[in-house]
């Protein structure tokens, strides 16, 4: 029997709250292609910038993405400083470092449970989102917001970790660390897991690097790409090496955000140990001239942040690459050829976040 | 390949207490420092120089001079804190508890009642 | 501080798929499109090989607001095209998987084509709330700043 | 006769209310092995009512016809169950009522629907083999068909047929609709069909199908209850237990495809089922 049908998938589906529409077309539960719709959230942020004050556009920008939103802030500072030639001082830089691990583990977490949702396992879902919660906790102890920061500005951060606060970190993550070894094994071993993710939604290496993947879509591949490694921030003075993992499929994707997990636990602990004392922010004199693309590792993938400014306060040109949008393409390729099932877990495995990616 | 490697986790939380909280019965306590909400503390120390009004990233706070009235739209603030921080006279504060819900959309409204006139020098 | 050297290469809109698949060809992965517009459009191509940046800048006039598409070496970009051409009014000769237009469901045509505020570039709305708008062209309201 | 009348009319009444109560246990346990408080234990009866008081939106006429249908012969199967009736006449009465869930959903024009009806089929042809041989097992032991003989029978059914019950307890998973068999409709709409085969109900339709769960998950117990039949104490124990240990499975494992199920149920059938048959018939002589 080759009847095709055409199942509708999103914008509103329940496993995948995102915005994103799919049409699949299926022969039984088999996809046959995919085509996606997006655009139903388009909020033109972008143009915004061109109205806001550049000082001012720091907490829109944290606010294009609701779940990596601190290194959105850090994005935009970061490029919006190299255009000023801005020396910020190497405390704020640490302090960048650590909130955006945070950021990163956090966002991990998150993914993590919403995967585990995706393939029916109720209970992995609940505990991912349970250490979650903790580390929400300790993110609005060190910063005063559980998921928008709002610490990044232009010149540095707006507060200061002091030494004690940061040991209470320490030893809070330590526990988290453990919790979260536990969960890891669930998703590294257990027999019905394996079976939902080994060998789904394969994407080869060089496809991956064709098609423009990014972040742990990117390094599930094998590909050992990090925007950390330019050495942005206090990444330069942290000893890491970028997690892959050689299968491409929906485990290995799955295992790159799991070790890359850990491997923030550790870039904190670094970080702490090495974070030197002084001021947090720098003065911002005069308005940006010139352009320049600055890019960092989200969450899920690079992102490219490119302003342009004219020496007025306004921005010229305010450009932010998503790494969801980037991570588009290769979506629609894994996504042939595999069964319905499998549908939401291989949407799920590029970590979409479809309202970041329409800015 | 191993089953059911999730049942001794399943099985500790079962026998601990929950990690959720019934909520309205059981409240949170936000840790120091948390932005919660904006308030003004002390009308009577400001001087209605708007500068909040002016550094709020949305627009969020109408300070009206004239009538001596400083307010303040929940649904738009953001909770940065710039307010705050600008504040030249430290009648803002940024409180830790959140602001409670609310269902119609309204503009929270602070007067300032004109001061007793200094009493005349003997 | 880190600030990355970003080499930036003018081109010619003609000789860009070549060039284009040329990058394709030594393994470069395509970071991004980025399409601007004040008074003549001007596009750059990001690639990125192994940490290294590359830009390639192309610039043409407003009235003749068309590109050749590169989906031919990286079908990635497809994104980026149906971006700008519903953002920016811009024609895509060649390109693989064309939305014509309704890649965002957006509220008005083309709407990064205008220049952002009447007057000078720049200029705060707030500033001027009832400066006449480019073009008549209704714009967004100004920001419902209290006076 | 008598006896029997009052059976079926003890599980109209009680079964609904039993099997109520153990979905809001099912509900509170299964938010306690995952760290959340839970709701109330009478939650699942709130649901219903509510449901019931709801604007029903159906899709055809015929949809609501085939609820009332399936959940019919879910009473019936149950009424001859616990009349002490034929046992493959109960079985054959759940799987035409399990039919007609499918051809509800079927007679929707929802892509959602249909993926789910056709999983439920699927799903029928994997345990339907099981419980087959579990009627044919517990013939061979008590040398008949009618549950009334069964639960007098003088071998202790379980201990006769310990692989037909173990394979048994395998399918029941499915029946239940429990992790990692759920794949026709979970509990939960975080699937990617939405709840599949009762995406287009609503309100009363969708009441009816709750509440013919819950006698089917009392029926399903009570063939458990009937392995332990020689003391009926223990196999009203013997019950509970099996049910909270598919509450514990349903925590501890992700949902599956319908190729794994078919397999994986045929081959518990084959290895469990099959095999004890042959023994018993070995060792009997």
């Amino acid at each position: 029997m080759s009847r095709r049908t055409i199942i509708p998938f999103g914008p509103q589906h329940p496993v995948l709250p995102e915005p994103i529409h799919l049409d699949l077309v299926m022969e039984d539960e088999k996809v046959v292609e995919a085509i996606p719709s997006i655009g139903f959230i388009h909020r033109g942020l972008e143009k915004m910038a061109e109205k806001k004050d550049f000082q001012e556009m720091a907490y829109i920008a944290e606010r294009i993405c609701g779940i990596c939103s601190f290194i959105h802030s850090m994005g935009y500072c970061q490029a919006i400083e190299a255009v000023l030639r801005l020396e910020i001082p190497r405390r704020a830089e640490f302090l960048r470092v650590i909130w955006g691990e945070m950021s990163r583990i956090h966002s991990h977490l998150l993914w993590l449970g919403l995967t585990a949702d995706a393939f029916g396992f109720e209970s992995l879902f609940m505990h991912t989102w349970r250490l979650r919660e903790k580390l929400l906790d300790l993110i609005e102890e060190t910063s005063g917001g559980r998921v928008i920061f709002g610490v990044c500005k232009v010149g540095g951060v707006r507060r200061d970790v002091d030494a004690e606060a940061l040991d209470r970190l320490l030893a809070a993550l330590a526990d988290l660390e453990a919790d979260c070894r536990e969960i890891a094994a669930v998703f590294a071993r257990d027999a019905s897991v394996q079976r939902r993710l080994s060998g789904i939604g394969v994407l080869p290496k060089e496809e991956a690097l064709r098609l423009g993947a990014v972040g742990p879509t990117l390094r599930g591949s094998g590909v050992p790409s990090d925007s950390r490694r330019l050495g942005y921030a206090a990444y330069d003075a942290l000893d890491w090496a970028p997690v892959t993992e050689e299968a491409g499929d929906c485990r290995a994707r799955c295992l790159v955000r799991m070790r890359e997990i850990a491997q923030s636990f550790d870039l904190i602990r670094q970080a702490v140990a090495k974070i030197p004392e002084g001021p947090v922010s720098a003065k911002v004199v005069g308005a940006p001239r010139g352009e320049y693309f600055a890019r960092l590792e989200q969450p899920r993938g690079e992102v490219v942040y490119y302003v342009k400014g004219n020496g007025t306060k306004h921005l010229e040109r305010f450009r932010v690459r998503t790494p969801t949008f980037a991570n588009l393409p290769p979506l629609l390729k894994i996504l042939q050829g595999c069964e319905l099932p499998d549908v939401p877990i291989i949407v799920l495995t590029i970590d979409p976040c479809i309202s970041c990616a329409e800015r | 390949m191993a089953h059911l490697t999730i049942s001794k986790l399943l099985a500790k939380s079962a026998a601990k207490k929950p990690a959720t909280r019934r909520y309205p019965a059981e409240k949170r306590t936000p840790p120091k420092g948390a932005r919660g909400r904006v308030t003004m503390k002390q009308l009577e120390t400001c001087v209605f120089c708007g500068v909040c009004g002016k550094k709020c990233p949305t627009r969020a706070i109408a300070v009206k001079r004239a009538e001596k009235t400083w307010e303040i739209d929940r649904l738009k603030c953001i909770l940065c804190g710039e307010c705050v921080e600008v504040c030249p006279k430290d009648s803002l504060t940024m409180e830790e508890e959140h602001a409670a819900a609310f269902v119609a959309k309204r503009i929270e409204s602070h007067v300032q009642r004109p001061q007793p006139a200094p009493p005349d020098p003997p | 501080m880190m600030i990355e050297t970003q080499p930036l290469e003018p081109l010619d809109r003609a000789a860009l798929p070549a060039r284009v698949a040329a990058l394709a060809k030594e393994g470069w992965r395509l970071v991004q499109i980025c399409c601007s517009c004040r008074d003549a459009y001007e596009v750059t191509y990001s690639f990125d090989r192994e940490g290294r940046f590359l830009n390639l800048r192309i610039g043409f006039s407003k009235e003749d607001p068309a590109l050749p598409s590169i989906t031919e070496s990286y079908f990635g970009a497809f994104a980026y095209e149906n971006e700008m051409q519903d953002l920016f009014g811009l024609r895509l000769d060649g390109l693989k998987l064309n939305f014509h237009g309704n890649f965002y469901r957006l509220a008005k045509k083309n709407p990064f084509l205008d220049p952002p505020a009447a007057g000078s570039p720049g200029a705060s709305p707030a500033a001027s709330p009832s400066a006449p708008s480019a073009e008549g062209a209704p714009r967004a309201a100004p920001d419902p700043r209290p006076t | 006769m008598k006896t029997a009348l009052l059976g079926a009319l003890l599980w109209l009444v009680v079964a609904p209310i039993l099997g109520g109560l153990l979905a809001g246990a099912d509900r509170i346990l299964s938010a306690r092995l995952q760290g959340r408080v839970g709701p109330p234990l009478l939650q699942p009866f709130y649901d219903v009512l509510k449901l019931w008081d709801k604007r029903g939106g159906v899709v055809n006429r015929f949809q609501n016809f085939y609820m009332l249908a399936f959940f019919a012969f879910v009473l019936v199967s149950g009424a001859l169950f616990f009349a002490g009736g034929d046992l493959l006449l109960v079985i054959f009465a759940l799987t035409v009522a399990g039919v007609m869930l499918a051809l509800g959903a079927w007679s929707t024009n929802s892509p959602y629907s249909h993926v789910g009806a056709e999983r439920e089929l699927l799903q029928m042809m994997a345990y339907e083999p099981m419980f087959l041989l579990m009627a044919v097992g517990m013939y061979l032991v008590g040398r008949s068909f009618h549950v009334g003989v069964l639960a007098r029978a003088e071998v202790p059914l379980v201990l006769a047929l310990p692989g037909v019950f173990l394979g048994f307890l395998f399918v029941l998973t499915i029946k239940l609709r429990k992790s990692p068999f759920d794949l026709s409709a979970s509990h939960h709409a975080h699937q990617e069909i939405v709840r599949g085969i009762t995406t287009e109900y609503s309100g009363r339709g969708l009441a009816l199908f709750e509440v013919a769960h819950w006698y089917e998950n009392v029926l399903l117990l009570g063939f458990v209850w009937l392995f332990f039949s020689f003391n009926p104490a223990l196999g009203i124990v013997a019950a509970l237990v099996v049910y909270f240990l598919e509450v514990f499975v349903d925590n501890a494992y992700a949902r599956l495809t319908w190729r794994t199920t078919v397999r994986a149920t045929w081959a518990a059938a084959a290895l469990l089922g099959v095999s004890n048959l042959i023994l018993f018939q070995y060792f009997a002589r």
